[in-house]
């Protein structure tokens, strides 16, 4: 035990540490398990679930961009019956929160999955409404406020775990889009999912992704990430998880001082597969040295 | 043991022809650990360059914990691996993927162009017959060190050396036999070599490349479609990174 | 002469090359005219221009972000007058075309300087209506399309030289905004402005930038860049002006194949003074390792 | 001639204290240019770190065609230039801004902390009378460079050396009189000896900071506010980049 309290609540559930990975790029954690102590982690997020497999798009699904990363997996998964199945017991070994990112193409798509994990060791649900491949009227759930009160409230009718709201930072202001989560009861609002890039390779003249746009991620982003957590802790009452480009500890502490309750660190674990850990210790570094004994005095403390 | 994120040193460096290069690096808990056609994730040193470089093993010692990679100054990550010297630090992540199954029965060791490396460590490992076949666009590498381990035979694109052709033009115009093909190089390389192991009725493995990210089969990012519905990813999709790069050619649609 | 022709028309502006400077990071061409030769750029986009002095917002202006930058510098400029008495005929020395950036804080303010540049001699205007200080109806121009719309109209009715509208990437679907200003008579667009970005000095535990949010640049924001030009060059007849991150040749290249019929490079100045003459000479290698003699046959390539 | 950014040449580096290093740099173009007080940007290699580093001349040889900086680690860019090693490259681009006007009256040459290097060449160049104040947390460094120039007076936080406090302090211990001060410092001393300047009557130079891109005074980072609207901007900032870092201390509003 150390004598700093580093534990967050997220909508009543005790986190050990801030620290949580972002959806899709730790998989279930099995993978990772080989580099890290998953029990040292406050929380890990799967990959996007949907109720059937996804087989995600053609290759190639990334290219690297400077400082950063385009995505297009196309949420491949093998749906929620093989989760259930094979991964949960699997995160259910480690003394951390699971939470279940679930995707679908429609609303009945993400209730059905909802409705199935209610009686499954889950903690929390974190619902991705930015996914780029689901429309809703012709424009994306997360793009509009509408889209995003009525199906966060559908699924809070269902759900038996705390929900997160997943914003897209695709928008002109993202307030808007966490008011609207806020309205339709989430318990907790993470943000950003990926800004949407394209990259061109010149000498072939085609595009870099076989999708053509993909979903932008890593260090390049964390400036517009940092300035939309601030916007949000600022505008709603509800926890924030936030994400974009974290890479370690300092990082981090610039979400934290902006409002967010916790972090995930996403395309960071590629690059340095002990980024999590790392940056968990690196927090109780920086209490140490602030003489802060308790993580949540940090919280939103420059305003 | 398991993989491991490490900072390896360059035991020596030199080039084997324009824009290809040899490195050996020490990285002794990788080497423990590697076997042929495994491959090693390399970092840049430059922050503006995130992803790993997935780069073959193209010698593996465990005696002396080095490793061999041999390869081409592609963009700006291999032109930076290629301006390390003896003594500095290179990033790397491994072993990773599966290698190539080593079976005793009369093979035949195939390389095309960059793919070439992968088949050296294979060749020093497998011990049975076998007939090694190299496709060049022009000028030769590496051809030199296969020749201890077994009969090499050459195909070069504008027929400077050996057979004019590709591989396939090689071993007819040589008129070899085999039971089995292990092969890596270029995707119409190996669609081919895919076609002629049906039609002789050889077994047949393929090492594939795809774009990474994690290299761990986390991130779904190098999937390949398979045959049949894969038992992980449950629909018709491999991971080259961990459930390859090696594939059984029946396995993959190329 | 080369044999291969660089040459680009806007709006009935015919520019030797496609390389331009983007607004704010080039002054009025004066400073950089110590390292390059002007005569040889496309254009040069001078600072933003209002109808009187501005003195822009309190230091620090600027923070490093990785691979970009923040600015909140805020629209410093000397005022209409005092660019024509004096940065207006330093330029006119150059066989260079001379973009006028304009900003205001009302519609009156943008039309006062229109009007007084008409019988200057300025080749294009570029009006500006991304800047975060300026709010009409709550919203700032550039995020409402309605607000576009109407600028441009007001904007073409008294302006006597093309106009480009440039773009604010601060929005859901850049489109919708490209459409306003074509429909409002925009002869040319120009697109991305920075993206609101945010950094935070955890050691002292404050902004990094006095204003809090600045606008971000640089190469980091390449990808999401290209994707806009993509996008509006797919959902607009007009030219447009592509920039967001350029800081060589083969930046460029992305976005003319991308549909750009120019290019601005703007923060890579900081770091390479050289960048905009390095860029021309890299575009004609390209077109000749290509085989392409004229570069109009390359924009809107890659589809 | 004009200014030039250019790759120099590391000569040697050595550090003077913990995390304070003093380069030479072979760059003749620069120094065949440059005048005290003037400053270079030195640009990493890194493409995630963009912007230039300002760092001020400490001396500037002609005849060799050197320059000398001497630079504090304060994050991660100089972190990189204590890195470099003799004949390493370093970019650079110089010289830059005004430098100290060079006045023949009794001077004041005062530096606090990582404000020190630049007085240096002053103290070198300038012809008159000179008094020179260090201003320092506890260790020193530099000040025994400064002998041969004039007299040297040290101040330290701790006490440690010198007297007890700040430069002022050390200036009124020592009972030192002068007509003219050049410094260079942090904000609050340089505050300081404006209002000293005031009321003792004196002439005064200051050398500001302020976070910088373009470094050359085309992008308006730099500013710093003028008390009266100033010629260029038409408001009430000057650029430190270029009409700076050296300012008439009735200029500048601190
Ligand atoms: C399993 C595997 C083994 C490989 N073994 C070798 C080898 O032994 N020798 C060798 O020379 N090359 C090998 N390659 C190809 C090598 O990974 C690329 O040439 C290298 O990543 C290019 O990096 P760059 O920075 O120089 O080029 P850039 O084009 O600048 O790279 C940009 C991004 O694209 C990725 N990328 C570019 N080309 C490829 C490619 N062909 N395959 C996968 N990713 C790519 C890079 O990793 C990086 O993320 C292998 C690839 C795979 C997948
Ligand atoms: C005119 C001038 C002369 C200077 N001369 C010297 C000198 O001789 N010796 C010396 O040690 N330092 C000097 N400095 C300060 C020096 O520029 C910074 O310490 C350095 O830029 C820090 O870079 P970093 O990458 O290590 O730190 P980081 O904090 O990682 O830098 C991040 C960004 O902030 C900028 N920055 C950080 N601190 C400062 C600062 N104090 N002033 C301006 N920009 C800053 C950096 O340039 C960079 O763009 C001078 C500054 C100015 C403006
Ligand atoms: C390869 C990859 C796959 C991703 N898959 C998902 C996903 O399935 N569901 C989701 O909500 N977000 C997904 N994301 C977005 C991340 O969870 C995260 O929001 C984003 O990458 C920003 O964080 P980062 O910069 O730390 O990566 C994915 C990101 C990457 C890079
Ligand atoms: C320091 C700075 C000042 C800027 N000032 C202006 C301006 O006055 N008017 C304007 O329209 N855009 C301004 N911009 C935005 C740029 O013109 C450009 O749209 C943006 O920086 C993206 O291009 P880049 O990544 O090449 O810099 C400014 C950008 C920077 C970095
Ligand atoms: S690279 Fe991530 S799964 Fe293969
Ligand atoms: S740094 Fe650009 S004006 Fe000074």
């Amino acid at each position: 035990m150390t004598e700093w309290n580093t534990s967050v609540s997220l909508a009543g559930v005790e986190l050990k540490n801030p620290v949580m990975v972002a959806s899709g790029t730790f998989g279930s954690g099995e993978e990772y398990s080989e580099f890290v102590d998953l029990n040292q982690l406050g929380a890990v997020v799967t990959k996007g679930v949907a109720n059937v497999p996804w087989p995600g798009n053609p290759t190639p699904r990334i290219a690297e961009t400077h400082g950063g990363m385009l995505n297009a997996i196309g949420l491949q998964n093998p749906g929620m019956e093989v989760f259930i199945q094979r991964d949960l017991p699997f995160l259910k070994q480690f003394d951390t929160k699971v939470i279940v990112n679930v995707c679908g193409k429609t609303t009945e798509d993400y209730l059905e999955v909802v409705e199935r994990l209610a009686s499954e060791p889950v903690d929390m649900l974190e619902i991705n409404i930015s996914c780029p491949n689901v429309k809703e009227g012709g424009i994306a759930f997360g793009q509009d406020p509408r889209a995003v009160e009525a199906i966060t409230k559908a699924v809070k009718a269902k759900a038996k775990q705390p929900v997160i709201m997943k914003l897209s930072p695709n928008v002109t202001d993202i307030t808007v889009m966490a008011k609207a989560a806020e309205a339709g009861g989430a318990d907790v609002i993470s943000l950003i999912n990926t800004l949407t890039g394209m990259k061109i390779d010149i000498e072939r003249q085609c595009f870099a992704i076989a999708n053509k746009t993909g979903g932008m991620s890593g260090p390049a982003v964390k400036p517009v990430a940092l300035r939309m957590v601030y916007q949000v802790a600022n505008a709603v009452s509800v926890p924030i998880i936030g994400m974009g480009g974290i890479s370690c500890a300092e990082d981090a502490m610039e979400f934290i001082l902006a409002g967010a309750t916790a972090v995930s660190i996403g395309t960071a674990n590629f690059y340095n597969p002990y980024a999590t850990v790392e940056t968990v210790a690196g927090i109780e570094d920086y209490m140490r040295r602030h003489h802060c004994q308790d993580i949540r005095q940090l919280i939103g403390l420059v305003k | 043991m398991a993989k491991i994120k490490m900072t390896g040193k360059v035991v020596s460096q030199e080039p084997l022809m324009e824009d290809i290069w040899s490195m050996w690096i020490q990285a002794d808990e990788v080497a423990a650990q590697a076997v042929p056609g495994q491959f090693i994730s390399v970092f840049t040193k430059d922050s503006g360059r995130l992803l790993p470089r997935p780069i073959s093993l193209c010698e593996i010692r465990r005696d002396t914990g080095r490793l061999r990679i041999v390869y081409r100054v592609a963009g700006a990550g291999t032109k930076e691996f290629s301006d390390y010297h003896t003594g500095d630090d290179v990033e790397i992540m491994g072993p990773l993927g599966n290698g190539f199954p080593l079976k005793n029965k009369k093979a035949f060791l195939i390389g095309g162009g960059i793919g070439i490396p992968p088949m050296l460590e294979l060749a020093r490992q497998l011990d049975c017959e076998k007939q090694i076949i190299l496709g060049y666009r022009d000028r030769l590498f590496l051809n030199e060190d296969f020749q201890a381990y077994g009969e090499v035979f050459v195909a070069t694109e504008d027929g400077s050396s050996g057979t004019r052709g590709n591989v396939l033009d090689a071993i007819r115009e040589n008129g070899l036999k085999a039971d089995i093909i292990y092969a890596c190089g270029p995707t119409p390389m190996l669609r081919a070599l895919k076609a002629y192991a049906v039609a002789e009725g050889m077994e047949c493995y393929l090492s594939l490349e795809e774009k990474m990210a994690c290299g761990i089969g986390a991130c779904l990012a190098c999937v390949c479609q398979s045959k049949e519905v894969d038992s992980h990813s449950h629909v018709h999709n491999k991971r080259v990174c961990k459930d390859g790069p090696v594939f059984a050619a029946e396995e993959v649609e190329l």
